[in-house]
């Protein structure tokens, strides 16, 4: 058995970060906050960075998310890996240009001449009350975007292995930090490497339903396993890891074999990235489905600050083991 | 930076008034820690302790028909603007009595029947809206002004820009009042602005900016007059820097390991509010008894808002049904 | 019979401006080069209006995209109805902080107390050779976003009741004015009035196949109708009009008949619009349909500039037959 | 406003070699005009004629390993960096022999091996990205210079900001290059802009700027020569606005109604070409012969690219799923 040390999920992004910058010397880190002087980053997600490798390679930006990219975008084009960190994925949308019109298609519209190896790691997530501004799931809009790779993983070693492959990347990923999945700490091989984007993991076997989820929306259809296999219901729940491009084989070859499929995510339900799989699965397995596809989400409302509708807000493990159970008749 | 000339001072009747409007605040700002610590809200937190003097300075200029923009560092904003606090309560503790039924929290406050019209958890996005409200003002012929509340750190990115060229171009009455605490999070004012003032950056845009001891009622209040009148007068936005800081790091809970313990400790010793209060004083503005009773009143003003907010029922989920359109979503 | 004028869509979005602009006084209009001083705007769009109305109500702009919906959004707060042009859609990424994060939320943030009634006219569509950044179609991303509708006409009657209906709603709406349906006059009642938000328009009745479209893409879908009726096809073509809220009755309904759907756009098919519909339609209709839900829309690729490229980026006719044709076997 | 002192003068064969930089543009522009007028190149196309000597100049201090990251309009940049016509005519062509197999078109130009990393068709976005190109080269250890161009408009989007103030803070080598001729589309500087020279706004991030005529290469050599050695110096950035205009309004078929035919006029009798070419050898810096040796050299580069450019084929549509990610997505 492989050695493995405990660690969360941000403690995992630190570790890639940290083994990234030093077996590459284009690594760079830039963001606000992101260096020791500054304590490190508000969440510690860089802390010792800068000490290690120098305020050059790890610098400290103002509140200028456009230049952080722009910035990231250049140094790319240089040939630097640069890992911007956009605090929260609610600020995305200032940087947006920067992201969506160029990161995403200089490599296409120079003809292959210009790439841009950028990761954009930034977090969000419902669960903590920071309401409206602070905490929405856009990986949709990305995973909609020719030209960026989307990224959202769930647990600690997925969190390490994934963003090593991010960096190492030739195009631009998105890598979202999930407020649901970050401080809950597991084993985490200590020789963790890269692994691979667009692969999905499966968390369980099964042979009633299909469970597809990833990011913390996995964490909580993980709780809600137990009780559907106390109710006699065999789940394989599969987390995606990667939401573009998503995994399409292992998520038909499941939904084959099981004839049923529900699709979690965090993000809102309405037109929602799970639209996508359940489109898919749907048009490849039409005729042999035993039921129809279940997608849960968000109801079409902003992130609420109420504790007693944020819960709501939220697809609890609760909302999964009903949906699989009416789904099971 | 201009050159601040002429600037009216404020009345003893002004000055106990702004006094109030500090006491209010910082009263307000205990009694949020304290009940945080006990466990009975939870919130992200921002205090804005120190930096009481610039909006109670600028509110004492302004009615419930002027307007603020604010930020998630912006209740000692709304306390200054006479917010009634029981709603304000009952908002950070997201119950339905509150503000906006609770679903807005503490980094969305509103309250338009004091001015309070946009509190904005994005650093900058005060600014642009500021300019919109300023521009209906305009267009309805009124001497309204709309103050944008930011941060030092909100100086540098975008939505600072656009806004104030729009404003300058459009002769908009709005003030633009950074209150530069010297921190943006953990990041200092030097590391993240290439310029020792921000209001420097006022020339940029063919509109006056000022420099302000933002800790200081008398100097707050010659800026503060002297921009409200020229936007009342119809000739354009001003941008006021006030000098301040923030006594308890960037937000609740917050290990200030960013700053030196005699940085910090230097600031507090210059607490405003301890200053503002013996110079009432001894100046003979104010008496020690009328300054105890207004601190009593608002003592109980808070202590009531607490039990009020805190009594008041949560919201049914319903409500994620209402208020995303004005026609509420069906089940 | 009701008296028509012959008008394309820019001209139609012309005459709601100035009819709307004429009967509330409340309605303003902002954007880049919109005054007659900058020679009515660069498409004509909103000519006249400056001249007939004053430079107070309609207002030129810096390129400033964040000031200009931001100034939209704080007038809307004070009272008034503003209609600000973001020049091109790609153009809504610089702006997008505004839109999503506050012009969308504040209604629900303040508890029901601000109330943003604006209107983002924006022009987007493949066909000219404008390339990667000019010509994209986001409309998945507005539908994704609580607290924002979506309209997307696709002929001159359309764009004038439509926009009507855009000014006078109390929530803010994004009004997507699309290349390919823009300078085809039609006839237009003189007295077109508003049409509501969210429903959609059967443009023609058919039994064999429901075809699912909007914008520009719904006259790619009308051109292929000739082809499809030789081929003994009956067609129900469907003009959803609006993204969102989605005429899902409508759909539903057609589906329930035909049993055969077909949802196209001019948008990115990959994680688009279309896959909220088709998954909808396969989740309410399970077990009733007689194909597979198709979907259609531009390939996972920035928008290329050369012209070969752009045909075959585009879903023409040609591809709308086709797909048609093998549903039907 | 800073002064420009002790700025070397252009040696004549700087002159001339800027010179001949600005008739490559002129030739190859009007080719491109006449081209689409025949009907044989369909594209949005943004004409530089008027602005010359902005590019040019420039570019007689950069070296192929210095970048620029321009804009719509930025045609003329390439040329006078020396970008290769043949693969620019292929590309505007929407050719598979283009700088970008077509793909990109004439807003997305890019050529790396003369430094021509980005053109990009969103207004402002060229400099954020030339900020990190310059940081690259710092981290690298060169000398190397990046130009951001952009319009007059273009100062007025929170990018420039952003960018301004980043390039600032990490003392990058960049050259923030504003050409300002006056419009941005149809709307007229002093409508859209708060300030009357766009250098003045270089204050307001501690970072040198100018105001010089663009049309006048002596005036732009010394404000060039000056920023590039700061930048090449480890100084860091400058903000260099450039007064021009543009003949031909924003677009191709552009009617012009929102300038009179007085001011338009007046410009193009000013038309920098012609001037300084008589200049050139009124002084004796050149000869007639040279000079139309030089242009007819420049003809026949032109007429070459363009017919290679329309010869060459349209790229296969497979080319839709190549260049979207490193690796080709299947069919
Ligand atoms: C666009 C954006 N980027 C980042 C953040 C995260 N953030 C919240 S507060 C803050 C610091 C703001 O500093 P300053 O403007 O000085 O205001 P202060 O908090 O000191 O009052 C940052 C970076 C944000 N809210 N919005
Ligand atoms: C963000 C953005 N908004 C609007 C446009 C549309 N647009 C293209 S060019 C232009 C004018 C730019 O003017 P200026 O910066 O002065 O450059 P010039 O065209 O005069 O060279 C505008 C508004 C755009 N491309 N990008
Ligand atoms: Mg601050
Ligand atoms: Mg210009």
């Amino acid at each position: 058995m492989t050695a493995t040390v405990k660690m969360n999920s941000l403690q995992a992004v630190n570790a890639a970060l940290t083994e990234a910058m030093e077996q590459d010397p284009k690594v760079l880190v830039l963001g606000e906050d992101v260096g020791d002087r500054e304590g490190g980053g508000v969440t510690g997600a860089t802390a010792g960075l800068s000490t290690r490798f120098g305020d050059q390679r790890v610098r400290t930006t103002p509140i200028s998310e456009q230049a952080i990219i722009g910035a990231a975008i250049g140094a790319a084009l240089g040939g630097y890996k640069p890992v911007a960190e956009i605090m929260l994925m609610n600020f995305t949308t200032v940087a947006m240009d920067m992201i969506f019109n160029h990161a995403a298609k200089l490599r296409f519209m120079s003809g292959g001449q210009s790439q841009v190896p950028i990761t954009i790691r930034t977090l969000t997530g419902a669960g903590w009350q920071t309401a409206g501004q602070h905490a929405d799931h856009l990986e949709g809009w990305f995973a909609h975007t020719a030209g960026i790779k989307v990224v959202a993983p769930s647990n600690p070693a997925d969190y390490k292995g994934l963003l090593l492959s991010c960096i190492q990347d030739p195009d631009p990923c998105i890598f979202i930090e999930s407020a649901g999945s970050l401080f809950t700490p597991a084993e985490v091989p200590i020789n963790q490497g890269p692994i691979p984007i667009g692969k999905a993991r499966i968390v369980q076997e099964g042979t009633d339903v299909t469970l597809v989820s990833w990011s913390s929306q996995a964490v909580r259809c993980q709780m809600a396993l137990p009780a559907l296999t106390e109710a006699g219901i065999s789940v394989e729940l599969i987390d995606l890891r990667t939401v573009s491009p998503w995994d399409k084989q292992t998520v038909l070859e499941s939904a084959a074999k099981t004839g049923r499929v529900v699709i979690a995510h965090e993000a809102m339900r309405s037109f929602g990235p799970g639209a996508e799989i359940a489109a898919t699965v749907n048009e490849e397995l039409f005729g042999q489905l035993k039921a129809p596809v279940r997608r849960l989400g968000a109801p079409y409302s902003p992130v609420p600050f109420s504790k007693p509708l944020e819960n709501a807000f939220l697809v609890s493990p609760d909302k999964v083991v009903a949906t699989v159970k009416a789904l099971m008749g | 930076m201009a050159e601040l000339s002429n600037a009216p001072a404020p009345s003893p009747e002004t000055l106990v008034d702004i006094y109030r409007r500090m006491i209010r605040i910082e009263r307000n700002d205990d009694a949020i820690r304290k009940t945080i610590r006990l466990g009975r809200l939870q919130m992200p937190y921002y205090s804005a302790r120190g930096q009481e003097v610039i909006p109670s300075t600028l509110s004492s200029l302004l009615t419930n028909d002027d307007k603020i923009c604010t930020i998630y560092r912006g209740i000692h904003d709304m306390v200054a603007k006479d917010m009634p606090l029981r709603p304000l309560w009952a908002e950070i503790a997201g119950r339905v009595d509150g503000t906006c039924k609770g679903k807005g929290g503490p980094m969305h406050l509103t309250h338009p029947e004091t001015g309070v019209m946009v509190t904005t958890g994005v650093v900058g996005s005060s600014m642009p809206i500021a300019n919109g409200l300023a521009w209906a003002a305009l267009l309805d012929g009124t001497k309204q002004v709309t103050i944008a509340y930011f941060g030092d750190g909100a100086s540098n990115i975008g939505a600072f820009h656009e806004s104030l060229n729009l404003a300058s171009l459009w002769k908009l009455p709005v003030l633009f009042v950074c209150q530069n605490n010297g921190f943006a999070e953990h990041t200092r004012y030097e590391n993240c602005t290439s310029v020792d003032f921000i209001s420097k950056r006022a020339a940029g845009y063919g509109m006056p900016g000022f420099t302000v001891d933002g800790n200081d009622p008398w100097a707050m209040y010659a800026a503060a007059s002297t921009a409200i009148a020229r936007a009342r007068e119809g000739e354009g936005p001003t941008l006021l820097e006030c000098k301040t800081f923030r006594f308890l790091g960037h937000v609740f809970g917050d290990d200030d390991k960013y700053m030196t313990k005699e940085e910090k400790a230097a600031a507090i010793a210059k607490d405003p509010l301890p200053a503002f209060r013996a110079r009432l004083i001894e100046e003979g503005l104010a008496t020690e008894e009328q300054l105890a009773k207004l601190q009593a009143d608002i003592e109980a003003e808070v202590a009531d808002a607490m039990e009020f907010g805190l009594a008041s029922p949560f919201p049914s989920v319903d409500e994620l049904r209402r208020d995303v359109f004005a026609e509420e979503i069906a089940a």
